[in-house]
């Protein structure tokens, strides 16, 4: 195996590890950026992304919880994969728009702290209730043949469908979600918002449906993480908090607000993971070899943020005025 | 020497045990109810196993009250209580987290006054148990854990494992795998890195290749890791023919997961050391196939296996019982009719009638519970997944071989059991 | 106060006067704290409309400080405007904006500056440029009535000229002008008529040269 | 217990009444002292054993020492909360990190009770200096954020690469705790009739530490400290600017509340003989963020109400039929209820009921 | 040798220059006043001082000690003290509370390892905070929660604050803005008395030019960032560019 095929193994490793934290950054940092919102429920709408997804495209045999003690053993809709896939993100967009109207608007002249804690607890209830209705067993996502299972790729080698179809998937959304921001009437309202909400609103613009809109595009972006990133693993109650705490590392790497920081950010962490994990420092003599680097690839993504921030406390693509 | 009582429930001798023994740990008990703690997760990812064992809980304190299952052929047992006493019982969610099972245990001991607790699932939560059994002189009889170090390094005087560990694991699954697939293939392993993956992944290593295999590489990843897709690469690239995936619980499901998934099945024998049923349940189609070792499973053909699933199906409308429940029935009456034959609750007593117990009445063989170390040395069965459509029913396996006892365990200066030291009875 | 359609007024007073209050009444900006009084405009009663529809409704405001988008490109600052004019704030809008101000070539057409700047970041402007960028602004809306918080604020005398002129040119064209100021001179050089504030009270009301002949309110309110 | 803390300079003791005498004393050190260890005293008894209310609460006394470790963690954690406005989201690192240094001393060099403790909070001071000199640079969210980081990397740390001394997910199985001093084994039962209150020497030994904790911080909160702490959460930049050294207070606020969670942590050790992996994990950090924010944060007594509250609906509630599968989902939308509506927690509350009862007693004082 | 020494200091904004080479010299007990139109750089100039604001170019030497590279906390240890332009104060805490922890930092200087004693126990602490209340006259009300002050008593608190420390040289940045006739009277009177009792070095930001030409020795007139005139007041009451710039004479 050439050092080559090696390591554009490791970097595709690493693009797949990062995609899914790119996509639940991009929202987190959007909604942060525009509405100055801190958003500890975001993995809650992962792991509603998640759920949705599964009880949409299959029909779940549930060994415990309310439901399964209430007499429902199978739950779940059997539309298939491609279903949920498009029902998902509009699923979570219009809990995105609740969100916004009934939680957020009510906290935006609040302090950070006030908003850091509803939102924390509201993710706890998320996951509990969860928890509660379906127990706390993990499911399995299973999928349609065509999201399943290896392709070849030449000097790589095998490698999971799937992960491929996620990283296509995350690089349309982010392009989708750039251009938006940055070409569109609707961009340059949110973009001036951020600024100066007050001289949009003397324009003559209302912000609050913008602001409405932002939110639950910036939720859609979680959803859809939830609907394609479990099937990777599986479904449980806690995988939502899971990904949002690698996700707000992303966040502050890349820098508040910036769609081009949260895709660095995450292929950043990615990279590190699978860089730690994988073949170029075991190659390397010195390093390599007698050490297990892998054990330290946890700890090298925070690792990874803590020296960012120490360095760069606005991010790498941050500005500062919006701390 | 410590003197552990919760309750501040002073009291003399009294009892009524007929016999004069001092009060240790929750005993004597007062009144007429003898009260068993059963401590299981019910959330958190092992939950399905520990509702399971929980039925099989609750089945035992109705047979041992009432007569029925097991309980009538064991001579020791009336089916009407144990030692004149009514058996109650208090549960307790362990949320599959060591803190949390602690502090639900102490709570049984301390509030409740159980004479006894039982529960497990996750090596972690069973340390973490019997350590506080050993310090508050109650006794715990372990339900589900596989960790070499149960009943090695952190084993205690205090509780009993009829399930076998990682050791075993590596010398049953050995003659079965290399009967399949030859015996000169060279394997890679990935293990979880902590106690249990580490001994488990010494033991495959030790036992594959004393058959003639040979280790390419051993690979640790951190524990609570959910994408295994780097790992899984760099195995594929190895040039290894088997991998072995050392993997329990949540990790063991994504791990097997993601390797049919990335396709190394096409050019590696994969093996699942040990399985159990929610990792089955949230591996899906992907075990299919794939060897591992498992606690009991209701396909096992003898007298006592059949009747529990019998009874068990009666009792919970049709229900497979899982491994974990047949462990769970088994080690609450094996508790109970230690108590019968010492004549008294008093732990030291009963602690000496379980060690070096010979049975053969659960469904697994001719068994010994060990007193250095109080291990179980019994048969161990192997399986192989069901393809998706198989499955259901509670079934996920099929059974490939029960590899005898005689194939399998060390000697007590051997292997875990070297380093064990457990303890005292709390009557010296 | 009062400020009849087609006029140029101003607004004169010292620091702190209430000038820049006065203005953001107006417009709705912060309105919740008028305690008394009301604000009409065309006889329209707007005391207590939202931000949005008083400014749809063809009221401009170039704020203290400019107030321009400072991330945004020049182009981008003037098309905002173009943008909020097409904008419909809610389903059932109650008020519907009329045609618009001018178009981006006749601003350039005005201010040529702002063309050769078209891409630039407006944060990156000179103070006089994006003082220019924000009359322009506002001139790109549909706007009656055009009211200027100390548009010289910071300016270099020759910058001051051209967009005085350029005030001039504007209040040409038929639109009405209420213009903050502290410097009474350079605002009495363009009004017609004038007010005089002092701690959040009207003390002087009346036409241009009046106050010009008016020395005591000068000397004590205005410095001058 | 005194919540206002140091509001009332001059005393002057009146003839008017009980509720102005009351008034009068309520702040005195000693008075705090002595209620202190009166209610730690009875404490035990009445949530376990006591005629009626016993049986009615089913508390048991582990979980009363297990309460009083809690507050003190939650003490410690108001001071850096409650009173000078910083949230930290890696409070986790101190407490765990505090309990596996006692453990692994414990195994190591000594069982000593007190030197066990000495060591788990020697520590936890050291780590919140390192940890509060580089989280302090950033305020707000990006301080949270840091500190969680942290903490997270400590835990994979523990989990992996040092598992050789932590024993990775396991836990720590290895503690040895000795007798106090020598001399007193904490397993055993005080002398009659204090043990029917007390129970055994683990619950004095951790009740000491439980009055020396209120007492600690009741000193700090009427200290310069006190005062200046609360400058900073009011307005940092006006601090700064009457000449106080706005980011050494702050670092040592950090290494405070981490030296009370050190404290708690390797109490927590010798009462559970084991540290498990998930004392170091961001869960037990949100724990004591609820705690503090539950019971009211910016009170001496509100933390400590509510590690109470928490850990008997944790630990006892937990365990009632169906609603005890729902306790967490009760828990999370009772939060978020006092979030919402009461930012003060309960003793805001309860302190705004009871001096609604003072000044009808007390008339128009 | 002069207090205060400011020499070439210049700060830029990005392009945006808001003080330009500024030299000027202030002498123990004089009283200046810095005047110019709004965006001059006044505030910006104070902000310089007192550390808020690092300069681009230049130096700023205090008691012939330059204090660049001081953090804020420290230029105030050594004397310098400043009134905010908005009432910056601690709404939360009462108003002798605030009083007290100016008091504090100025007796236990910017940091001190005293976190177990009491307050009490430090009557040199309580004197001052006492002295410093009743020099602003709010002793009466010292439990009163400082955010429920009048407008005014918030500004006077805020001076009370700047007072506590016992400065060398006071800036004040519009202490009179937003109060009505009667509170501005008032203040003025304080900072009369102030000036008497402790014979304090200050320089004051004011528009109100009664104010200025009330109390000032000397008066700084300030114009885009450049002085454009320094003198007595009558001086620059006369002076022809600070009619043109300020003062509002004649049109550019
Ligand atoms: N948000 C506020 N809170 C408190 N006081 C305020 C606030 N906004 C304005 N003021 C006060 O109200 C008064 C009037 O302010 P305003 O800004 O209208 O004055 P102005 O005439 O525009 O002055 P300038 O010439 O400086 O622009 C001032 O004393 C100001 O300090
Ligand atoms: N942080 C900053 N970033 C960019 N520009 C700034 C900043 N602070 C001040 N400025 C600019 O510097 C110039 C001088 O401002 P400064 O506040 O010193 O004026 P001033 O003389 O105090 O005015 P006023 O009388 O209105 O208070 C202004 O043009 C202002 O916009
Ligand atoms: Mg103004
Ligand atoms: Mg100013």
């Amino acid at each position: 195996m050439s050092l080559f095929a090696d390591l554009l193994g490791v970097f595709l490793n690493g693009l797949q590890a990062g995609a899914i934290y790119i996509l639940v950054a991009m929202g987190l940092s959007i909604i942060l950026g525009t509405l100055k919102f801190v958003n500890f429920a975001h993995g809650a709408l992962y792991l509603i992304g998640a759920y949705a997804g599964l009880l949409i495209a299959n029909e779940v045999r549930l060994s415990n919880g309310l439901l399964q003690q209430y007499g429902y053993e199978t739950v779940g809709l059997d539309l298939g994969f491609l279903a949920a896939l498009i029902l998902v993100p509009v699923f979570v967009f219009v809990i995105g728009l609740l969100m916004e109207r009934y939680l957020a608007r009510a906290f935006y002249d609040r302090p950070d702290i006030d908003q850091i804690l509803v939102t924390f607890g509201l993710a706890i209830i998320a996951q509990e209730a969860f928890r509660v209705l379906f127990g706390g067993q993990s499911i399995n996502f299973a999928r349609p043949g065509w999201a399943r299972g290896p392709v070849m790729l030449p000097a790589i080698g095998n490698f999971p469908r799937w992960r491929l179809a996620v990283i296509a998937i995350t690089a349309v959304l982010v392009l989708l979600v750039y251009l938006l921001v940055e070409y569109t009437d609707f961009g340059l309202i949110v973009r001036a918002g951020t600024r100066d909400p007050e001289m949009v609103e003397l324009l003559g613009i209302k912000l609050t449906r913008p602001y409405i809109v932002m939110f639950a595009i910036g939720a859609a972006l979680a959803g859809v993480a939830g609907v394609v990133g479990a099937p990777l693993e599986n479904v449980n109650p806690s995988i939502g908090m899971e990904t949002l705490v690698p996700a707000f590392l992303v966040v502050v790497i890349g820098g508040v607000g910036s769609i081009r920081g949260a895709v660095v950010g995450g292929v950043l962490v990615g990279m590190v993971y699978a860089i730690l994990v994988g073949a170029p420092l075991a190659s390397i003599p010195v390093i390599g070899g007698a050490i297990s680097w892998s054990a330290w690839s946890q700890v090298g993504i925070y690792a990874l943020a803590a020296l960012i921030l120490l360095l760069r406390p606005e991010g790498l693509f941050g500005s500062e005025e919006v701390s | 020497t410590q003197d552990g009582n919760g309750g501040g429930n002073g009291g003399g001798n009294g009892g009524g045990d007929g016999e004069d023994y001092p009060s240790l740990g929750n005993f004597p008990i007062e009144g007429d109810t003898a009260t068993f703690g059963f401590n299981v997760p019910t959330s958190g990812p092992y939950s399905s196993e520990g509702e399971d064992e929980l039925r099989a809980y609750k089945l035992a304190v109705k047979h041992l009250n009432n007569g029925g299952g097991w309980v009538d052929d064991f001579g020791d047992l009336s089916g009407d209580g144990v030692l004149g006493y009514e058996i109650d019982f208090v549960e307790g969610d362990t949320a599959t987290d060591a803190d949390t099972a602690r502090e639900s245990a102490s709570r049984m001991v301390q509030r409740d006054n159980v004479i006894m607790f039982s529960g497990g699932s996750s090596s972690a939560t069973a340390i973490a148990q019997q350590g506080l059994a050993q310090s508050q002189k109650v006794l715990f009889m372990c339900c589900l854990t596989h960790s070499n170090d149960t009943t090695g390094k952190d084993c205690v005087r205090y509780s009993f494992r009829e399930m076998f560990n990682a050791y075993m694991t590596g010398q049953a699954l050995a003659p079965v795998v290399t009967g399949e697939y030859g015996d000169d293939l060279s394997f890679y392993q990935l293990y979880a890195d902590y106690s249990w993956g580490q001994t488990q992944q010494e033991s495959m290593k030790q036992f594959f290749e004393e058959a003639g295999w040979s280790q390419v590489d051993s690979v640790a990843t951190p524990l609570g890791e959910s994408d295994y897709q780097s790992y899984l690469s760099e195995a594929a690239n190895s040039g290894a023919e088997a991998l072995f995936l050392n993997h329990y619980g949540l990790d063991g499901a994504n791990s097997l997961q993601q390797a049919i998934e990335a396709g190394l099945d096409q050019n590696m024998e994969i093996v699942m050391p040990l399985y159990n049923r929610p990792m089955a349940q949230a591996a899906g189609g992907a075990i299919e196939g794939i060897f591992g070792t498992i606690a009991w499973d209701s396909q096992i053909d003898n007298e006592p296996s059949n009747s529990f699933t019998q009874f068990f199906g009666d009792e919970y409308n049709g229900r497979v019982p899982s491994g974990p429940a047949q462990l769970a029935y088994a080690q609450t009456l094996q508790y109970a009719a230690a108590a019968e034959r010492a004549g008294t609750f008093y732990p030291p007593e009963v602690i000496r009638q379980l060690e070096d117990y010979e049975y053969d009445n659960i469904g697994m063989g001719q068994e010994t519970m060990r007193k250095c170390d109080h291990q179980a040395q019994r048969d161990i069965p192997v399986v192989r997944g069901l393809p998706e459509s198989e499955q259901g029913q509670g079934q996920f396996f099929e059974l490939v071989n029960v590899t005898s006892r005689d194939d399998v365990g060390y000697a007590c200066d051997e292997g875990p059991a070297a380093e064990c030291e457990l303890g005292e009875y709390g009557d010296e | 106060m009062h400020v009849k359609e087609g006029e140029v007024c101003t607004l004169l007073g010292r620091n702190g006067a209430g000038k820049t209050t006065t203005l953001r009444c107006i417009a709705g900006a912060r309105p919740p704290d008028v305690r008394d009084g009301r604000i009409r405009f065309r006889d329209d009663d707007i005391t207590a409309a939202p931000t949005e529809d008083i400014s749809s409704m063809g009221i401009g405001l170039v704020p203290e400080e400019r107030r321009i988008f400072p991330n945004l490109s020049v182009e981008e600052n003037l098309h905002l405007a173009d943008v909020a004019r097409n904008w419909s704030n809610s389903v059932r809008r109650s008020v519907t904006m009329g045609e618009g101000g001018m178009t981006t070539e006749e601003v350039y057409e005005e201010f040529p500056r702002l063309e050769e700047r078209a891409d630039q970041r407006a944060g990156t402007l000179s103070g006089g440029e994006q003082q220019m960028l924000a009359i322009a602004r506002a001139l790109k809306q549909h706007t009656d009535l055009l009211m200027l918080d100390e548009p010289y604020e910071g300016l270099a005398p020759q910058i001051i000229r051209s967009v005085e002129s350029a005030i001039q040119r504007i209040a040409d064209s038929g639109k009405t002008i209420l213009l903050v100021e502290q410097n009474a001179v350079a605002a009495m050089n363009i009004a017609d008529r004038a007010y005089v504030l002092d701690q959040g009270e009207v003390v002087f009301a009346g036409g241009a040269e009046e106050l010009r002949a008016d020395e005591e309110t000068r000397e004590q309110y205005l410095g001058v | 217990m005194a919540d206002e803390v140091g509001t009332s300079t001059e005393q002057g003791f009146g003839d008017e009444g009980l509720y102005e005498r009351w008034l009068a004393i309520k702040d005195n050190e000693l008075t705090v002292a002595v209620i202190t260890i009166v209610a730690v005293a009875i404490f035990p008894w009445l949530f376990a054993d006591a005629p009626f209310l016993g049986d009615f609460l089913q508390g048991y006394r582990g979980l009363a020492s297990l309460i009083l470790i809690w507050g003190i963690f939650a003490i410690g954690f108001d001071l850096l909360l409650g009173y000078t406005g910083l949230l930290s989201f890696g409070h986790a690192a101190f407490w765990g990190g505090g309990a596996y240094v006692a453990g692994i001393f414990s195994a190591e060099v000594s069982g000593l009770p007190l030197l066990v403790v000495l060591a788990g909070t020697v520590f936890a001071v050291l780590f919140a200096w390192v940890l509060g000199f580089l989280s302090l640079r950033r305020g707000g969210i990006y301080f949270s954020i840091l500190t969680l980081a942290f903490a997270q990397m400590l835990y994979y740390m523990a989990a992996a690469p040092l598992s050789s001394f932590t024993n990775g997910e396991n836990g720590f199985t290895s503690v040895n705790v000795e007798p106090l001093f020598g001399a007193i084994d904490l397993g055993a039962h005080v002398f009659w009739p204090a043990s029917i209150l007390l129970g055994e020497m683990l619950y004095v030994f951790i009740a000491a530490f439980f009055v020396l904790a209120v007492m600690g911080a009741y000193r700090i909160l009427n200290s310069p400290y006190g005062i200046v702490l609360n400058a900073i959460r009011e307005n940092e930049q006006r601090a700064e600017f009457v000449g106080l050294n706005v980011w050494r207070y702050k670092l040592m606020a950090f290494i405070i509340s981490g030296a009370f969670a050190g404290v708690a942590g390797s109490l927590f050790t010798i009462h559970g003989n084991y540290v498990p992996l998930q004392s170091l994990y961001w869960t037990e950090s949100g724990e004591i963020v609820i705690i503090t924010v539950l019971g009211g944060a910016g009170s001496l007594f509100g933390p400590i109400l509510g590690a109470g509250l928490y850990l008997y609906v944790a630990n006892v509630v937990s365990g009632f039929g169906t609603i005890g599968t729902l306790w967490h989902l009760i828990l999370g939308i009772i939060f978020v209820g006092v979030i919402w509506l009461f930012p003060r927690g309960i003793w805001g509350i309860v302190s705004d009921v009871r001096d609604l009862i003072g000044d009808r007693m007390g008339g128009d004082r | 040798m002069a207090l205060l020494e400011l020499d070439g200091l210049v700060k830029e904004f990005g392009g945006l220059v808001a003080t330009d080479d500024v030299n000027f010299d202030v002498e123990q007990g004089e009283r200046v006043s810095i005047i110019g139109p709004n965006g001059a750089g006044k505030s910006t100039l104070i902000n310089l001082i007192t550390r808020r604001l690092e300069p681009t170019r230049g130096d700023i030497r205090f008691k012939g000690e330059s204090i660049l590279g001081k953090k804020p906390h420290e230029v105030v240890q050594r004397g310098i003290s400043k009134s905010f332009q908005t009432a910056s104060i601690f709404p939360e805490l009462s108003v002798r509370e605030n009083a007290e922890i100016a008091a504090l930092a100025a007796e236990h200087g910017a940091f001190r390892f005293n976190f177990l004693r009491h307050r009490d126990r430090y009557p040199a602490v309580q004197d001052r905070t006492r002295e410093t209340l009743e020099a602003v006259g709010l002793h009466g009300q010292r439990d009163v929660t400082a955010e429920d002050l009048p407008y005014g008593d918030k500004r006077r608190l805020e001076i009370g604050i700047a007072l506590a420390s016992e400065p060398d040289l006071l800036l004040m940045d519009e202490p009179t803005a937003g109060m009505s006739p009667d509170e501005t009277s008032d203040t003025v009177e304080l900072i009369e008395r102030v000036k008497e009792e402790l014979g304090l070095t200050f320089i004051l930001v004011e528009h109100d030019m009664e104010v200025i030409f009330s109390i000032s020795d000397r008066i700084l007139v300030l114009n885009r960032g450049e002085i454009i005139a320094d003198g007595t007041p009558s001086q620059v009451q006369n002076n022809a560019a600070v009619q043109e710039a300020y003062l509002g004479g004649v049109e550019l």
